[in-house]
């Protein structure tokens, strides 16, 4: 093999002054000014460090919910408060990672896309569940609390479990069904566009259990099925594609015991969703629809 | 230690459609990824998938389309068998209830993308991978896969035979996030690497936190070569201050883009006379940058994309989601104002050196996806083509580890065929630094069977992740924004021989760095910091590949830019670039495109629009 | 999970009848009210204008009806918030006929009353 | 399956603070309902001294001197009667407001102002129990 990529084992400025014979100290320059720079870099962000402390109005103050069951010292839930400099446009994510990668990279938390589509990171701020990701700081008050999602189980810091959720939303069989499939190989099921807009709220469902953690009947009752899970259903009860059989099915399945009757119209998940899914609408067409197709067996 | 036929690692379109596909050739599947499948980042994808769905179009034209777009770098075989079964698989999306937005006649809709001969983009509203992946998903609910959610895979389990081609793969070793152990998955059929794009190399980009490349990584230091790294899409239209993508469908649309002076640069300018803001998103980018550059930028940082006089009825039918991002992101109303965008980084057409069928050169490896090259974008991914290669590779990958009968490939893997060394020389060194934490194949334990393999593997995981919760050193955060640093700085759209070196450079002192690595939360439970660690790792050899590409192919193809040689040069490199580590010293050399396809050969154009 | 499906199909309707005896509760309430408070005064009250307006048939089958709808509409509501906060198993099964009973021998008191009024010897 | 997680005094600190307008409503409607069957059934109680009282003399019947008439005549008497009648008009008019909401809700009418109609609820149950107040208390001193 003939590439002629230097062995590691020499070190860079060697390579450097064989290979670049026009300017043989070009690595210890580099190097140099790199430290130099690096050096700037640090006086600067202490610089602005005291300047934070000195000019307040210019910082956020975050108080943030602690615990982990396997560190000592944090086994007690506790309140962390942290400062972080504010930059226009910066959502309470941003201000956590700054927290995180600047201050304490303990700090726990789930996220992924920043911008509103994995649902990972609900969690409760200024007592409200909120999408961390697409929660403005300057739409806050301060201090900002923030503590992981409500009636869930504390993992670590602000990471709930969500097992319990994901059972939930699998309960209702949560995925297309249908027995009449379009004859041709490459054809479609149509389906007409009201009825797409009908369901095309609820297709928007990001799993993020902020709705959940918000229903009061879901934290008295852990069973109950809960605002997302019967929104799933309702999306596919609505879709007129899955034919009338199962419809039937799907509506036995939001019917039981922890179903729909036990939504008591608190609206509290439709103010919370991120997604603006009209949540107690979906539910509470679900009622309707299971009295009207009870009322056909009287 | 768990096991499996098949094992996926990642949970995005591409290794869910893996997953089903394995599902449906009877093998025992399981999914590892370290997110939960529906948060995986084809949730983000907004404008649609490709697919030559109506008898005015044809696959042909597709793949015409997607060559040309690709500037002749991608490989015929693997294009055609895209174009050809992309339209089955979204029939099959659409089987499954993926809500797709729909014509009067209650057939799906389909919109004009850039580079496209024929609007043949299906979409759901501009949430498309939202739609498919969650889709998808449900059918994984439905077959009952097994999911181990919060797994972060660390290493494959691969054999160090001399040669990767002779080397045979039988599974992976993975971190439990939740509980904080180490364990290993036995695959008896194949591992299956879907695991997505590679943004946060960068800074500037429009994919997730989690998107650091560990799939190609992991690939590359068990011997499996990088292809054709130095090819990142920048997407031309991101929001300036978080990344965000705002849809290539606004434009499909017809939206506009101006220059801080009102001009629609696109045409007034001359970038693109006949597509204007349809031009392929290299094109677009570059024409942004240059107006930027001179000075024609607004607040010397962006321009403005208008889709005001679309009206309020067609941008909330079909660009509903791009108001609310612009709203919750930048601050920025649609409907009333132009929305501020710039070029971000948005996607890797290179990757994991794959043939059509998903096979790497390492015997039960495949790869499907963002991580996977096999090529079908080339220099340039058309928009609403990463979509249907989810889809048509996953499932190829997932019926072939399954044990399908698929026939022979065309893409040769490895050093076989007309491959050719590299005359070039780097100043600085790359690759390993000391013997931190070795992959699998360079120096691993030998071991009589697989299960013997397995277990040594495990046990060195283990031992890494002791050792880097034990030790006292440097905080990775800071060695992964200087690797963004560089990266944006110097690996970017434009890119000049003297700030290339300068990243390889920057990313020798990186690895250095990361030598005295360490983790300072002690924890077993959820230790993102451990997490973020072992990834920053993943994303220095990714990123060193990719500006050893870049630096070594002096030409303009696609989204490779370069300063000292302003346009394409087919004589010299109609070839793929691939890097391989071989145990540590990573090597650069070279294979031909493969031009030839069934339909026709596609005889190299200038690429205008 | 089997319990998950053992739909109570019954919750449909026990559901609807909470909202109609609202609606006609929503009705009679007012009336009774107005009647009572409004119309006479509360000082004024005696055992004969009492059962001079329960003699009536109509007036006298309209307080039955309120009371029954009104003791359903109270006790199953009070029924299904305990069930919301999670009664189950034997304790529910208890609960349920407690209030089942209660609900008979208020309806039994009930009618007794009006039928004392309404001058009907069955009391 | 999962608990709620503990978090001791801070998870508890003035959570209230937080509860949205719907969740108001159902605290408030639970309250009233439970108020109006306990009312309901010792209303029942104090109204069964009529069925002693129908075997009274006629004119001690007219003379208003029969346990029934004596009972209601001397609570009415009560200030603490008349105060706890007017509280009960508040209950059932709240009750029945947003009982009529909750109909609504039920049948999918008006869900995008749900607060607002709570709100209403609220202003009108105040309105209409102090316009009733003297109505209420007359004859009371
Ligand atoms: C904003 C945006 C918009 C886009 N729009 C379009 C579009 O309109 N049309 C189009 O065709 N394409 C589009 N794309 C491109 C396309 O969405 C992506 O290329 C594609 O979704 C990638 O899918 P994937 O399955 O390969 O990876 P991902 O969906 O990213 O999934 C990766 C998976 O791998 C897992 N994983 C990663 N590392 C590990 C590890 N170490 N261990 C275990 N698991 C791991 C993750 O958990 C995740 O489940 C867009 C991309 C972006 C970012
Ligand atoms: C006047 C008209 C009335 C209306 C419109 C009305 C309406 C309602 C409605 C709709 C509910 C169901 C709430 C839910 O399940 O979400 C309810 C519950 C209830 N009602 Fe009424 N109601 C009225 C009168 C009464 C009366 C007279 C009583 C007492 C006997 C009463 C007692 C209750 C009780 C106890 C509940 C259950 C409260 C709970 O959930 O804890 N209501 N009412
Ligand atoms: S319904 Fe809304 S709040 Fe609930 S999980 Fe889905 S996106 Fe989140
Ligand atoms: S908050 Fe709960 S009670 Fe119903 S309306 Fe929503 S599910
Ligand atoms: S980070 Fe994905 S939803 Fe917030």
């Amino acid at each position: 093999m003939s590439t002629q990529i230097p062995k590691q084992t020499e070190n860079a400025e060697e390579t450097a002054s064989e290979t670049e014979t026009e300017a043989p100290s070009k690595g210890d320059e580099r190097r140099a000014e790199k430290r130099r720079r690096a050096d700037e870099r640090r006086r600067q962000r202490e610089a602005e460090e005291a300047e934070r402390a000195a000019a307040d109005e210019n910082t956020v103050e975050l108080r943030v919910f602690r615990y982990d069951p396997d560190v000592e010292g944090k086994q007690e839930p506790r309140f962390d408060t942290f400062h972080v400099p504010f930059t226009k446009g910066m959502t309470v994510l941003d201000a956590l990672m700054y927290a995180r990668d600047t201050y304490d990279s303990s700090l726990t938390f789930r996220h992924s896309c920043r911008q509103a589509v994995c649902g990972s990171d609900a969690m409760f701020v200024n007592g409200g569940q909120k999408l961390a990701c697409k929660t403005q700081i300057d739409e806050l008050e301060e201090p900002i609390r923030v503590e992981p999602l409500p009636h869930a189980e504390v993992t670590k810091d602000l990471v709930v479990d969500m097992e319990h959720f994901y059972d939930q939303m699998e309960a209702v069989e949560p995925y297309f069904q249908t027995n009449e499939y379009p004859d041709g190989e490459l054809e479609e099921q149509r389906q007409t566009r009201e009825n797409r807009e009908k369901v095309k709220m609820s297709t928007r469902c990001i799993w993020c259990a902020a709705c959940m953690s918000s229903c009061n009947i879901a934290a008295g009752d852990n069973e109950y099925l809960g605002p997302a899970a019967i929104n799933k259903a309702y999306r596919f009860a609505m879709d007129e594609r899955e034919g009338e059989d199962l419809k039937q099915k799907r509506l036995e399945i939001i019917e039981q015991e922890h179903g729909v009757w036990r939504c008591q119209t608190q609206f509290s998940c439709t103010e919370v969703c991120p997604k603006d899914i009209p949540l107690t609408e979906h539910i509470q067409e679900l009622k309707r629809e299971a009295v009207k197709n009870n009322l056909k067996f009287w | 230690m768990y096991e499996h036929d098949v094992v996926v690692v990642g949970a995005g379109g591409a290794g869910l459609r893996a997953a089903i596909a394995a599902q449906e050739e009877g093998a025992d599947v399981a999914i590892v990824s370290k997110l939960h499948p529906v948060r995986s980042h084809t949730g983000a994808a907004e404008g649609g998938i490709n697919a030559a769905l109506r008898d005015a179009d044809s696959w042909e034209d597709h793949a015409y389309d997607t060559m040309k777009g690709s500037d002749y770098l991608g490989d015929a075989p693997a294009v055609e068998a895209l174009c050809k079964e992309s339209p089955e698989e979204v029939i099959q999306l659409e089987h499954w209830g993926m809500p797709f937005s729909r014509e009067e006649d209650g057939r799906v809709s389909q919109r004009p993308f850039g580079g496209l001969s024929f609007p043949r983009t299906t979409y759901a509203g501009a949430e498309t991978g939202h739609q498919m992946l969650h889709t998808m998903y449900e059918q994984v609910v439905k077959r009952g896969i097994t999911v181990y959610d919060e797994w972060h895979v660390m290493d494959l389990v691969v054999t160090n035979e001399e040669d990767p081609a002779d080397r045979s793969c039988h599974g992976v070793v993975a971190y439990d996030i939740q509980r904080g152990e180490v364990d290993g998955f036995r695959a008896n059929g194949g591992v299956i690497l879907a695991t997505g794009g590679m943004g946060q190399v960068f800074d500037h980009t429009t994919n997730a936190v989690a998107n650091t490349g560990d799939g190609v990584a992991m690939a590359y230091r068990a011997g499996v070569p990088m292809e054709d790294m130095e090819f990142i899409q920048f997407h031309p239209t991101t929001l300036p201050s978080t990344g965000v993508l705002i849809s290539e469908g606004v434009r499909g649309e017809g939206g506009i883009l101006y220059n801080e002076k009102g001009e629609r640069f696109m045409f007034e300018h001359g970038y693109a006379n006949n597509d204007g803001e349809l031009a392929s998103r290299d094109v677009v980018s570059r024409a942004e940058l240059t107006e930027v550059n001179e000075g024609r930028g607004i607040e010397d940082e962006y321009v403005h994309l208008d889709m005001r006089h679309l009206g309020e009825e067609r941008i909330l039918d079909r660009l509903e989601n791009i108001l609310h991002l612009a709203e919750d992101f930048e601050g920025a109303d649609g409907l009333t104002e132009p929305m501020p965008v710039k070029p971000g980084q948005h996607y890797a057409m290179g990757g994991i050196e794959t043939n059509e069928h998903g096979e790497t050169v390492i015997e039960g490896l495949y790869a499907a996806g963002e991580c996977a090259c096999a090529s079908v974008h080339g220099a340039n991914r058309l928009g609403g083509n990463a979509l249907p290669e989810l889809i048509v590779f996953g499932k190829r990958a997932g019926h072939h580890a399954a044990g399908k009968e698929m026939g022979e490939a065309e893409i040769p893997t490895g050093r076989t065929g007309d491959w050719e060394p590299a005359e070039y020389e780097f100043e600085v060194d790359v690759g390993a630094v000391g013997d931190r934490g070795p992959a699998a194949a360079d120096g691993g334990a030998v071991a009589a069977d697989a299960e013997g393999l397995l277990e040594a593997e495990i046990e060195r995981a283990r031992e890494r992740v002791e050792d880097l919760l034990a030790r006292k050193g440097r905080n990775h955060a800071e060695i992964r924004s200087a690797v963004q640093e560089t990266m944006t700085a110097n690996v970017n759209v434009f890119r000049e021989e003297e700030g290339l070196k300068e990243s390889l450079a920057d990313l020798r002192e990186a690895r250095e760095a990361y030598a005295e690595v360490a983790v300072s939360d002690p924890s077993r439970t959820f230790n993102t910091d451990l997490i973020h660690t072992m990834e920053t790792r993943n994303i220095l050899d990714i990123a060193e590949a990719l500006a050893m590409g870049a630096l070594a192919r002096r030409e303009f193809r696609g989204a490779h830019w370069r300063k000292e040689r302003q346009e394409r040069d087919d004589e010299n490199w109609l070839k793929h670039t691939l890097v391989s580590w071989n145990d540590g010293e990573p090597e650069l050399w070279y294979k031909p495109a493969i031009l030839e396809g069934e339909a026709k050969t596609y005889e190299p154009k200038v690429r205008s629009y | 999970m089997a319990q998950r499906y053992s739909s109570f199909d019954k919750g449909g309707r026990m559901w609807l009848l909470q909202r109609v005896t609202a609606a006609f509760l929503l009705v009679v309430l007012a009336f009774h009210f107005f009647l009572l408070h409004f119309v006479h005064h509360a000082d004024e009250v005696s055992f004969l204008m009492s059962a001079g307006r329960m003699e009536t048939m109509s007036y006298y089958s309209l307080m039955v009806l309120f009371l029954l709808t009104a003791t359903f509409h109270g006790v199953n509501g009070v029924y299904n918030a305990l069930v919301n906060q999670g009664l189950t198993g034997t304790k529910r099964t208890v609960i349920k006929w407690t209030l089942v009973a209660a609900s008979v021998v208020l309806i039994l008191q009930g009618i007794r009353t009006a039928n004392a009024w309404a001058g009907i010897p069955l009391y | 399956m999962s608990q709620s997680y503990n978090r001791g005094l801070i998870e508890d600190f003035s959570r209230w603070r937080e509860f949205e307008a719907g969740m108001w409503a159902w605290i408030f409607h639970k309250f009233t309902g439970w108020v109006l069957i306990g009312y309901l059934f010792t209303h029942i109680a104090v109204l069964s001294t009529a069925i002693p009282a129908s075997g009274a003399e006629t004119a001690v019947l007219q003379a208003g001197n029969d346990v029934y008439t004596q009972t209601i005549v001397s609570l009415e008497g009560l200030l603490l009667v008349r105060v706890l009648e007017v509280g009960l008009l508040a209950v059932a008019v709240f009750h029945m407001l947003n009982g009529a909401r909750l109909l609504l809700v039920d049948l999918g009418v008006g869900l995008e102002s749900q607060d607002k109609s709570f709100y209403a609820s609220l202003v009108l149950t105040g309105a209409i129990t102090v316009a009733s107040v003297p109505t209420f208390i007359a004859g009371a001193f």
